[in-house]
């Protein structure tokens, strides 16, 4: 019946560049049509439809929770020991509600408004004062950084 | 050397190999026995005659001796049969690989052939009933249960024993009928022995001029080369099976012997002794389990270490002594005293054993004898050595071609 | 020994069972079991890779193989194989691993009697130490009808030399359906109905060896584990 | 506990796990199935339970059936094409992309041959394609990953490999107060040892193949020992 066929995208359209979004999305609900043909005879509406309480997990390792394999003690392999410290270290860090910062906040504040204060008075300076200057710095800058590419991997 | 690649073959690695070579250097073995030390050896008895199952540590085979009423080989008509048969498909499951399996199985088959019915260990012509026309074929089963290294000599005592513990019933044959006799009619009779061999393997490394006895599989699968000799009760050589790619010299070889022939006469005294004891439960009424002792704890157990314990405290040889000590010691995992001084100890150790145990036909372990003709038994041993070189012959393909992949294939061939 | 001889005597009672888990090292899952004089060993490997001529989709391939002790299997070895692989295909939970191959194989030690229910009750104990997935699990009863007309559960060999008819059954340890029956000899049909039922009450019995002895294995590791703890069971 | 842990069987309906699936949601494990709305056991042994809502049987196992995120020991067997085949004690050889090891590119090719230990993570598991393994994590780098260079490698069951894994087991600890060790544990039953002398790494193996025979149950007084067994 084809007044009830879907319109369908030939293949010369997908194949255009700007069609690989839509190629991949018609290609998945190719297969999920193929596949749910396939198994149709063996699916029945209750399966499809209900949802159950269990999930499957075939890997003891997931279940009981399993630690990694791999350990070294008492200085046998620094490399490896290293790792493990990292790991708990970053396991403790996650149990203990903060870790101890070298700066505390107020300082944190201080400090930052400290800098807000000089950054934000010395723009207003220079925006005043050398506006012209500071452009020509920028576009400077700009340029060196579109030039870099073009010397160093022309070939690519 | 038997395979199956869904099963954990140990000693495929590498770094297991150079481990194990390593090891062997510094005169450590991973079950902490000594490199010329033997792991014990149990028999039990099966309720029938000639059922005999066999462990040697993790190695387990059953062996069973049958017999039937046949017809003779034309060219021996006055001769019964002796035909053995190694079977590795059973629980064992050695037999994944196809194209080697054959071969392999051969191997064994053929030194299980060599040392029993080349060396004439039977007496064959006492089994004739009537001259080509009728004779015992006798046969012998040997069901690999599980292999953890040196099959050789776990076949071999097993085989030995079963057909020691075998009774075959009585027949007469008058006026061209048989007439078999149940045992209730006539008593079962023994079979008769020329002689009683038995095989001791020896792994040889590249790493070490100490031979490894009595290898495990993790052993032999890394082993460059092993070493396989039968010998007799009377401490005669029957087989011997020498290959692989670690060069071995006379002397290593020499100083195999001396262990083997020592080791074979204390096998077969060991066999007869558990056959007393097995004799003995059957007298008793209502004694005889079989097979059922593996299962039961409180079953006396005829195990080597046990039996030959008196043995070896008679023989008074201080080295010999502190071995079983060491064994009997409950600790699982016993490691060893420092190395050189048991390498120190070996030579002299075989000096001391070559005056008591008087095997004058050996050379003694100086390079001076090597040289020399052996005296007593020069003739038995040359022919035997010439023989293997037919079977050298046969298996220089694998390993030609074992030497140059140098990969996971097992590197413990027998020429 | 008095308790063979009693265990002779009673006709109604399966002899004493024994076994012994992992006997064997290399294989996947062993077990040595006894059954009176009667004694097996039991090994599985899988699951395992599969020979392509044997691979299926749909499940794993099973293999069984019986072996005497002594000479090479002959057509009783295979029957007794076939009836193996019967009841194993019943129970497997083969579609768990497709293209896979399970394998099993059983070792005659001493065969006094019952070998075709033993050779069945190893199977069985060898695919739950392997920790092979299963349905359920099964137990096979053997009895006879001796000369007497007496039913004779789980027979001695000599008993068993002169007999009119005999049984073997194996159960699922579910439902208690009838997983094999095989039958030789004469009877009326009363006295197989009779045979079925002191079968099947006595497959209660050897169900609960296997639990026992099992928990006994795992026992031997019983650990008192704040992670994981045992729940408590409705048998 | 008693010697005589309470088990399950094989198609015996665990109706325990069902009452607590009709509240949440719950995780079957190994061992465990569901047949419509009950859940039945497959296999024999003892039934686990992780808090929250994790059950499964912890049954006796040497064959490893892989499954997606376990840590595994693996022998290199041969290199195929742009991978190698990795045998990891399963039904399938198992197979690990010359990519996926830190810094591998395609000019850049790992260095493995055959008889090579890998120490990796099972990337892909299915029961119908081979299962597929990586050397890298997430973040592209080895971590613990790679091959095993030296030391010893043996086989045990599968349940002594994650008897040691479990967070509570004293055996690894104890061991170190007695040597310095590297050690790697695969799940698939696979222990790799490494310490400074070959003697003290066989003692180390056969410290750890003690525990398989002993169970749970001694392990603290094999514990206790291991020192005397080291030093011996």
């Amino acid at each position: 019946m084809p007044s009830k066929m879907k319109p369908r995208l030939s293949r010369g359209v997908l194949d255009m560049k700007f069609m690989q979004r839509t190629k991949a999305k018609v290609e998945k609900e190719d297969d999920d049509e193929q596949s749910r043909a396939l198994y149709s005879n063996e699916l029945n509406q209750k399966m499809l439809n209900s949802n159950s309480n269990f999930i499957i997990e075939p890997s003891y390792s997931i279940c009981a929770g399993l630690s990694d394999g791999r350990l070294s003690f008492r200085g046998m392999n620094p490399e490896l020991e290293r790792l493990l410290e990292l790991e708990r270290a970053e396991k403790e860090g996650k149990t203990k509600p903060e870790q101890p910062t070298e700066v505390n906040d107020e300082q944190m504040a201080e400090t930052y408004y400290a800098n807000q204060a000089t950054a934000i008075s010395k723009t207003i300076q220079k925006k005043m004062t050398a506006r012209n200057d500071i452009n020509k710095r920028k576009s400077n800058q700009k340029k060196m950084q579109f030039k870099k590419p073009r010397q160093d991997d022309g070939g690519i | 050397m038997f395979m199956n690649s869904n099963l954990f073959e140990p000693g495929k690695s590498k770094s297991e190999r150079t481990f194990v070579q390593s090891a062997v250097k510094q005169n450590i073995r991973f079950d902490g026995r000594k490199s010329n030390e033997f792991r014990d050896v149990k028999l039990t008895f099966g309720a029938d005659w000639g059922t005999v199952a066999l462990s040697m540590g993790d190695t387990k085979v059953l062996a069973q001796v049958s017999c039937d009423i046949g017809t003779p080989s034309s060219a021996r008509g006055n001769e019964g049969t002796l035909h053995l048969n190694v079977d590795i498909k059973g629980v064992a499951f050695l037999d994944e690989v196809q194209a080697t399996h054959d071969q392999r199985q051969l191997t064994l088959n053929s030194l299980l052939e060599r040392t029993f019915r080349s060396s004439r260990c039977l007496d064959l012509e006492s089994l004739c009933i009537a001259t080509e026309q009728h004779v015992w074929c006798v046969r012998v089963d040997i069901n690999v249960l599980n292999h953890d290294g040196n099959l050789y000599d776990a076949s071999t005592i097993a085989a030995l024993a079963a057909l020691m513990h075998f009774r075959r019933p009585d027949v007469s044959f008058i006026e061209d009928e048989i007439r078999t006799y149940s045992e209730r009619e006539r008593e079962l009779m023994p079979l008769l022995f020329l002689h009683y061999p038995v095989s001791v393997t020896y792994c040889v490394y590249k790493s070490s001029t100490q031979p490894l006895v009595d290898p495990t599989l993790l052993e032999e699968n890394a082993a460059d080369s092993i070493i396989v000799l039968s010998f007799n009760s009377y401490q005669e050589l029957c087989t011997l099976n020498a290959g692989g790619t670690a060069p071995t010299n006379v002397r290593t070889i020499m100083q195999c012997a001396h262990g083997a022939a020592r080791r074979s006469k204390a096998l077969v005294q060991f066999i007869r002794k558990a056959l007393e004891l097995d004799a003995e439960r059957r007298e008793q009424p209502m004694q005889v389990f079989g097979l059922m002792d593996l299962l039961n704890e409180t079953a006396p157990k005829l195990s080597f270490k046990y039996l030959m314990e008196e043995e070896a405290e008679v023989d008074h040889t201080p080295d010999r002594a502190r071995v079983i000590e060491q064994k009997s010691d409950v600790e699982p995992m016993q490691l060893e005293e420092p190395v050189p001084q048991a390498q120190m100890q070996t030579p002299k150790k075989i000096l001391a054993e070559t005056t008591e145990d008087d095997i004058a036909w050996l050379p003694q372990e100086q390079p001076v004898d090597e040289a020399t003709p052996t005296a007593a038994k020069p003739g038995k041993a040359k022919p035997n050595r010439a023989k293997n070189k037919g079977g050298k012959k046969q298996q220089s393909q694998t390993t030609k071609k074992q030497n140059d992949s140098d990969s996971e294939e097992e590197v413990t061939q027998i020429l | 020994m008095s308790k063979k001889a009693a265990t002779n005597a009673a006709k109604d009672k399966l002899r004493e069972m024994q076994c012994k888990f992992n006997p064997l090292s290399r294989s996947d899952g062993s077990v040595m079991y006894s059954q009176g004089a009667t004694v097996v060993i039991a090994a599985v490997l899988g699951p395992i890779e599969v020979k392509t001529q044997n691979l299926s989709i749909e499940g794993s391939y099973l293999e069984c193989n019986y072996r005497p002790k002594a000479g090479l299997p002959q057509v009783k070895e295979r029957i007794r194989e076939a009836a193996i692989r019967d009841v194993l295909e019943l129970a497997l939970l083969s579609e768990a691993y497709p293209r896979s191959k399970m394998s099993l194989q059983v070792q005659e030690l001493e065969d006094r009697g019952s070998t075709d229910a033993c050779a069945l009750n190893s199977a069985c104990l060898a695919l739950l130490i392997g920790g092979l997935p299963l349905k359920y699990s099964f137990a096979a009863v053997h009895c006879i009808i001796n000369e007497q007309g007496e039913f004779v559960l789980d027979p001695e060999l000599n008993e068993t030399l002169r007999q009119q008819a005999s049984f073997t059954f194996a159960f699922d340890s579910v439902d208690g359906n009838l997983l094999l029956v095989q039958t030789k000899g004469a009877f009326k049909i009363a006295q197989f109905n009779d045979i079925e039922c002191i079968c099947r009450a006595a497959s209660a019995q050897i169900f609960d060896f296997y639990r026992s002895n099992l928990a006994k294995y795992h026992g031997r590791s019983a650990e008192n584990d704040s992670s994981s703890t045992d729940l408590p069971m409705e048998t | 506990m008693s010697a005589n842990t309470s088990i399950v069987m094989p198609g015996e309906r665990v109706t325990s796990v069902e009452d607590v699936a009709k509240g949440k949601r719950i995780i079957l494990g190994p061992g465990l199935r569901r047949v419509d709305d009950k859940v039945v056991a497959s296999k024999a042994g003892p039934l686990r339970h992780k808090e929250p809502n994790t059950f499964w049987v912890d049954s006796y196992q040497r064959r490893y059936v892989p499954a997606r995120g376990d840590l595994i020991i693996g022998i290199v067997k041969a290199r195929a094409g742009d991978m190698y085949r990795v045998d990891i004690g399963s039904a399938d050889t198992a197979s690990i992309s010359y990519l996926a090891f830190e810094a591998a590119t395609k000019k850049n090719r790992p260095d493995l041959n055959p008889g090579d230990l890998l120490y990796a993570r099972v990337l892909n598991a299915n029961a119908d394609i081979e299962p597929e393994l990586v050397c890298v994590n997430s973040n592209g780098k080895h971590g613990k990953l790679g091959v095993l260079q030296d030391g010893f490698f043996f086989k045990c069951s599968l349940n002594l490999g994650r008897l040691l894994l479990r967070d509570s087991c004293p055996a690894l600890a104890a061991i170190k107060d007695e040597l310095p060790y590297e050690i790697a544990v695969g799940v698939n039953g696979r222990i790799w040892v490494k310490a400074h002398s070959t003697r003290e790494t066989v003692g180390l193996a056969n410290a750890i193949m003690t525990l398989e025979h002993a169970g749970y149950a001694e392990i603290d007084k094999i514990c206790g020992n291991l020192g005397s067994v080291l030093q011996a």
